[in-house]
């Protein structure tokens, strides 16, 4: 985390001039992004300790929070855990393409291509292949799944109930 | 625009270019028909100021209904100052009356500079008339409301940033540049029905979340609108005009 | 369509020359009302509201309307007075040493914030503006607002007031 | 504004905005100047009843009565009794150059010019020349004479155990 920028108190009021505001909202999101990549966070709400600088004592206004949050968004950064309520957001600190990649990346390296590999073979407690995404979220996974079937690399293997359960490359 | 009396006219039979020679015709006879009615009427209005000088001077009430005249009729008495020679207009008060909403001015704009540091800036055009004739307590002319809010008027001609600001039936003087968003003054409004406000008191009243008042009553005290009190249940702002009501009620009862 | 009519006080030939020489008249006092110190004494630029207040102060009877003192003030420049009036973004109006630019006045406060707050942990009030400049603070707040719409300066809201800080989120 | 700002609650909390506060200690000071003059007080100390209105249950904190008095003192409007322990203030509810004008006023109109004057002749009980000045302390006396002698105006007159005792203008 950019620390100077964070203990630096106007970081915390929303800044009249447009062109600082930009700036401003764009620190924001690599505070936030560095900080979960760090934490490996997957979910941020919106109130979150991170927008509280208790060294400070200074936080953000919840209107200042929510345009942070839908900054975050709208630069593909964050999805809406519920686009009604917009209260929390799923944090894509990797892009759902870069994950794509390293799942591949995973399954050629250990010549797995044309076996199905379950999630918990990715990302489960007991020894993943992609150690980076234990913890992440099945709505997460399904759209990082979703890149992979659109780019035409991976089809979806669903259970009896239909869930998702895994990928065959 | 209703062309009245063309109905005598055989519109078809007239070319366009008639036509419209016609209308601007009455147009323009029209116009200085209404121009002679208000040249008169500013005339009168000017016979009226001299004749009742003493009055619109030392009555309150008869200077808010000449200000209201004037301004029907667009004249603005205070445009000029009462050195300058030459105009109809220029002479239209007497001096003294003009002098004397120039001077009320020259004290507000003091008052405002000499308060802002308690208030933040907003100040209560009720609290200026107190201020003013506790000053003047030998002066026979008390000065009202409306004056004062005449003479604010005259200082818009000084560029943004001194005006009247209404919230809910009070007037302020608004001395500080920018807008009040509508939560603030919504605030300072339950401050002058309930004498202060809280996270408690706006939530039950107004159904405001904490977050929102929190953030509203510490942006308002950080600019020095709000005083605080944290010696009660729980922190209760004051707009610091109570002190003016307050001395009021005292004085009253 | 729709006819505006107008009613202007008619002045005459006469009327209106002596109308010209009145505002001149009038710049020319407040000039020279200024360099008697007044303008020192207000760090270099006195809003209009202060300006009203002070020289209707000095004269004592038959004011100066706030409308005549705009019209006075207004033409400094063209008369080659060495006072000009200013007009902030905001509409704020203020008369200031013609020799002075803007940018001269902002770079004059950046550099002692940068000075009295070099760590850019504290940032500058208004008061403390007011305090070194000798501004009164309406000009201190217009001062600070102005270098803020240049990115120089960004502000600081909070309950204890507002400060103003060196901009470091732009670079 | 006006001395109902005593009756305001908020008047007794240290105020968060530092504007707001500096005008609360200068509405403090007028405060009580005002009061003191009217009840001809001399002496101040931090846990005077001044600092509690009773009336709306406010009091004021001992850390913030002690800015109270240091700002009284910084303003020349007080002197600390004790500047070690600093719990109590002399009050110049008018200057002491104030003070020496007035004694030279009094000596003045009376012909004393060139003789002595007791300070019990300028502040006794017994027809004093400056009604005033009335029980106070010798310790502010001392100072009034001082403003005296510095402009050159009045010698100071000791007693045999060199106390100071009077003037001589």
């Amino acid at each position: 985390m950019n620390s100077e920028i964070y203990n630096f108190p106007p970081f915390f009021t929303r800044q009249p001039n447009e062109t600082t505001w930009q700036a401003q909202l764009s620190h924001w999101k690599d505070v936030i992004l560095t900080h979960s990549r760090e934490t490996k966070q997957w979910r941020l709400s919106n109130t979150d300790s991170i927008f509280e600088n208790k060294k400070i004592q200074r936080r953000l206004k919840p209107d200042v929070i929510q345009l942070v949050l839908s900054d975050l968004v709208s630069n593909k950064k964050a999805d809406w855990v519920d686009s009604k309520t917009k209260t929390e957001v799923w944090i894509w600190w990797r892009s759902a393409e870069e994950w794509a990649t390293l799942i591949l990346a995973w399954i050629d390296s250990t010549g797995q291509n044309g076996s199905i590999v379950t999630f918990y073979d990715i990302a489960g407690d007991d020894s993943p292949g992609v150690p980076e995404m234990v913890g992440m979220d099945s709505t997460m996974l399904h759209k990082v799944c979703q890149v992979l079937v659109h780019q035409g690399k991976a089809a979806v293997m669903r259970d009896e109930d239909g869930n998702e359960v895994g990928l065959k490359v | 625009m209703k062309k009245v009396g063309l109905a005598a006219f055989d519109s078809k039979k007239l070319s366009t270019q008639q036509y419209n020679d016609l209308g601007s015709t009455i147009v323009s006879v029209q116009q200085e028909e209404l121009k002679r009615q208000l040249s008169q009427f500013q005339e009168r209005l000017s016979h009226f100021a001299s004749a009742h000088a003493s009055e619109i001077k030392n009555n309150a009430k008869f200077r808010a209904e000449f200000a209201e005249m004037c301004a029907a009729i667009g004249v603005d008495p205070l445009a000029n100052s009462s050195s300058k020679k030459g105009g109809r207009i220029a002479s239209f008060l007497g001096k003294d009356v003009q002098d004397f909403y120039f001077e009320l001015a020259v004290k507000i704009v003091e008052i405002c500079r000499q308060t802002r540091e308690d208030n933040g800036g907003m100040v209560k055009v009720t609290e200026v008339r107190d201020i003013l004739n506790a000053r003047n307590k030998t002066s026979a002319i008390k000065v009202s409301v409306d004056d004062i809010v005449t003479a604010v008027k005259t200082l818009k001609k000084l560029g943004d940033g001194l005006g009247i600001v209404k919230v809910g039936s009070q007037q302020f003087i608004k001395s500080v540049p920018g807008e009040m968003n509508p939560d603030q003054i919504t605030v300072l409004e339950t401050c002058h029905v309930l004498g202060f406000v809280s996270v408690s008191l706006l939530r039950d009243n107004l159904g405001w979340k904490p977050t929102r008042s929190k953030s509203t009553l510490e942006t308002m005290t950080g600019a020095g609108l709000l005083w605080v009190d944290g010696q009660g249940v729980e922190t209760q702002y004051w707009s610091p005009s109570w002190i003016d009501d307050g001395y009021m009620v005292a004085a009253n009862s | 369509t729709s006819t505006t009519i107008t009613v202007s006080s008619s002045f005459d030939a006469a009327d209106s020359l002596s109308e010209d020489v009145f505002y001149q008249e009038l710049s020319r006092d407040l000039s020279e009302f200024l360099h008697s110190g007044v303008l020192d004494k207000e760090g270099g630029i006195i809003s209009l509201f202060d300006l009203y207040a002070l020289y209707n102060r000095s004269r004592g009877y038959s004011l100066v309307s706030p409308n005549d003192l705009y019209k006075a003030c207004a033409q400094m420049e063209s008369l080659g007075l060495p006072v000009k009036m200013r007009r902030y973004k905001n509409g704020f109006l203020a008369v200031q040493e013609k020799f002075k630019t803007n940018d001269a006045l902002t770079k004059q406060l950046i550099s002692w914030i940068k000075t009295v707050d070099a760590s850019n942990t504290k940032g500058v009030s208004t008061l403390g503006v007011c305090s070194k400049f000798k501004w009164s603070v309406g000009v201190a707040e217009e001062e600070l607002q102005y270098a803020e719409e240049k990115g120089l300066l960004c502000r600081d809201e909070h309950v204890t007031g507002l400060r103003y800080f060196v901009n470091i989120m732009c670079t």
